[in-house]
């Protein structure tokens, strides 16, 4: 494409075709999504493959639609503004022989680039308007119409084993069985007790004492404590006296039980 | 089969051929919400279909299959095989632990059968809720026995044959006594109650049970 | 085939003989508009089952019929052929006309899946309107896919098995064009030169994490 011989940023020269393109893109600027569509329709009036369209031609026509919007007044979009301003500078690299001194990309690459996000974007239009085009569902295919809901019932499951069932039985019966006994065994004064207790002080008793004399200081107090121990207490005696360690009398029924060491003289 | 003959028969159209009529009769019965009658069929068909007979060989290439072609007062539907409905349902089993209250109760309801509330609760030495005995007569592991010669006439409790099947037993009578579970090694009353030892699977539980604890009770 | 040994040996029950399967699979698709995935199907089915073979035999079996068995992802369906769409104009469901937005704003998401919204952008040289996005999650097309190992792990976009059944697409794989356009190098992402530190020759370290895209999907 032929650039413009006399080359200036402000005075651009535009042929007519890119002026009617202007006009044409400036009717419906609105119906426009950004730079990058306008560049695309732009790019149409080449009729070339994508690939082998010229940016140089591309650059020139949008910024002629550009000034043909500011001089119609018309409010661009400030990314209009910022791709015209881009698309003038990639126009003077490409127009300019490279200077080695400067690094970055050419205007070559550069201009590659625009050229593949253009194909890019014609690419993803394409796509779009085949996967629109299928054949879609609810218009030209269609699923059950009489669906069956699957049912779904939750049902819970109770678990319980031969064992835990053996167990639950075996923890009724003992506490029936034996609650009574554990129970009772913190209030119960064994003959065994009072046995040993006996033994201890039956050496001191040369004279006659009260059965109740025998028991325990904490067991005196509570009734239940204090029969169980006084039961406990009289047995012991009676083991005693059989052993012939210990005499025991008592002078009227109901009367005090007294209790003696058994004399080793007599 | 053949006795819907309210069909215009001949056409002078050209008809589509018949296994295009069936192909036909098939997504419609398919994308149908609901069943759909000859007429209608005909309405949407091409000029000169006979829906009857496409219907007709369509059911008949249905038979046997996992979904049939069937009649639904005038109209037509394609509903699955009622062999095959038990695939329309999910079942989602949630196990729980039967709770304490409800395993005594069975218990003792086992061991000592046909008994009463009353001795239950007497037994179990608290009352037992009617949730208890709702329960595990909705899961079929109780049921009511004859009423006992009492006063008050009040009914009875006995396992059923539902419950010797989950307990794997012949009978109740099978119930190891109470020698048998300490010979076991499965009295242990200081065993938390309903023993937290996620105890689904027996062994589980017998090596729970282990320990000696009280079954020095036992010992006299 | 050797799953056929391990069933055998493994599964205590005896699988159903696979005419029965068949008519199983018949039966669950034809009841559900929805696809069905193998999972659910062997959950549904009786042990030893294998819902996938039995899918390829009916499948087989609606070559050509009115209704077909078709694959939506990883699920399976039953639809109606499209040559018979004529018939159904009772079931038509009106389709909104998609914005030109957000009939691209799609097919970039399907083509270059998965992929973020700053990308999206630089395809389409304009910024994607929330709407846009927003209606597509709406419609069930798009669903929000694994963060991009990028700075400040953008969210990606992805398609969803709804998509894929909307336009009648096995796979993300089957979208129309999509070897020709990744041979083109369409959907490669490639950064604009000087951007970043890739600067020359574009394909450094971020763009080899960022600009896979579809191409993902061709790596089996």
């Amino acid at each position: 494409m032929t650039a413009g011989d006399d080359f200036e940023e402000d005075v651009q020269p535009i042929s007519v075709a890119e002026r009617v393109a202007a006009e044409a893109l400036i009717v419906d600027v609105d119906g426009f999504e950004g730079p990058l569509d306008v560049l695309l329709t732009l790019s149409r009036t080449q009729k070339v493959d994508l690939r082998k369209i010229s940016i140089l031609a591309l650059a020139k026509q949008y910024l002629a639609f550009v000034e043909h919007a500011k001089a119609l007044r018309i409010e661009l979009a400030a990314d209009y503004l910022v791709m015209a301003a881009w698309l003038a500078y990639l126009k003077s690299r490409l127009l300019l022989p490279p200077d080695p001194q400067e690094d970055g990309p050419s205007g070559e690459e550069l201009a590659a680039h625009l050229a593949f996000q253009l194909e890019r974007l014609q690419a993803m239009r394409d796509a779009a308007a085949q996967l629109m085009a299928r054949n879609r569902l609810g218009r030209d295919v269609f699923a059950r119409g009489e669906v069956q809901e699957v049912a779904r019932t939750r049902t819970v499951r109770y678990s319980a084993t031969l064992l835990d069932l053996m167990q639950a039985y075996a923890r009724i019966r003992t506490r029936d069985d034996f609650r009574p006994f554990v129970m009772d065994r913190e209030k119960v004064y064994t003959m065994e007790q009072a046995l040993d207790r006996m033994r201890g002080l039956i050496r001191f008793r040369g004279n006659w004492t009260d059965l109740h004399g025998f028991l325990p200081e904490a067991w005196r107090t509570d009734p239940v404590m204090r029969r169980s121990a006084t039961a406990a207490t009289f047995a012991a005696a009676l083991q005693m006296v059989k052993e012939g360690q210990m005499e025991i009398r008592q002078s009227d029924s109901f009367a005090p039980i007294e209790l003696r060491r058994k004399s080793d003289e007599t | 089969m053949k006795d819907e003959d309210d069909r215009e028969t001949d056409s002078l159209f050209e008809a589509p051929p018949m296994g295009e009529q069936e192909r036909m009769v098939e997504a419609m019965l398919f994308a149908s919400a609901e069943p759909i009658t000859l007429r209608e069929m005909a309405g949407r068909m091409p000029h000169g279909c006979d829906p009857a007979e496409a219907v007709a060989h369509v059911r008949k290439r249905y038979e046997g299959r996992g979904v049939r072609v069937q009649r639904v007062g005038e109209a037509w539907a394609i509903r699955t095989a009622p062999d095959l409905s038990f695939l329309m349902q999910k079942e989602t089993v949630e196990m729980r632990k039967l709770s304490r209250a409800a395993t005594e109760t069975l218990a003792i309801i086992a061991y000592h059968q046909p008994v009463t509330r009353a001795e239950i609760e007497e037994i179990r030495g608290v009352s037992v809720s009617r949730g208890t005995i709702d329960q595990l007569l909705e899961l079929d592991w109780i049921r009511f026995g004859r009423r006992k010669m009492a006063p008050g006439r009040p009914v009875t409790f006995v396992v059923t044959p539902e419950f010797l099947d989950q307990f794997g037993l012949e009978t109740a009578r099978d119930l190891p006594g109470l020698k048998e579970l300490r010979a076991a090694g499965l009295l242990d009353n200081r065993l938390p109650p309903g023993a937290g030892d996620g105890g689904e699977s027996g062994p589980d539980d017998e090596d729970g049970v282990t320990g000696r604890g009280q079954s020095e009770l036992f010992e006299e």
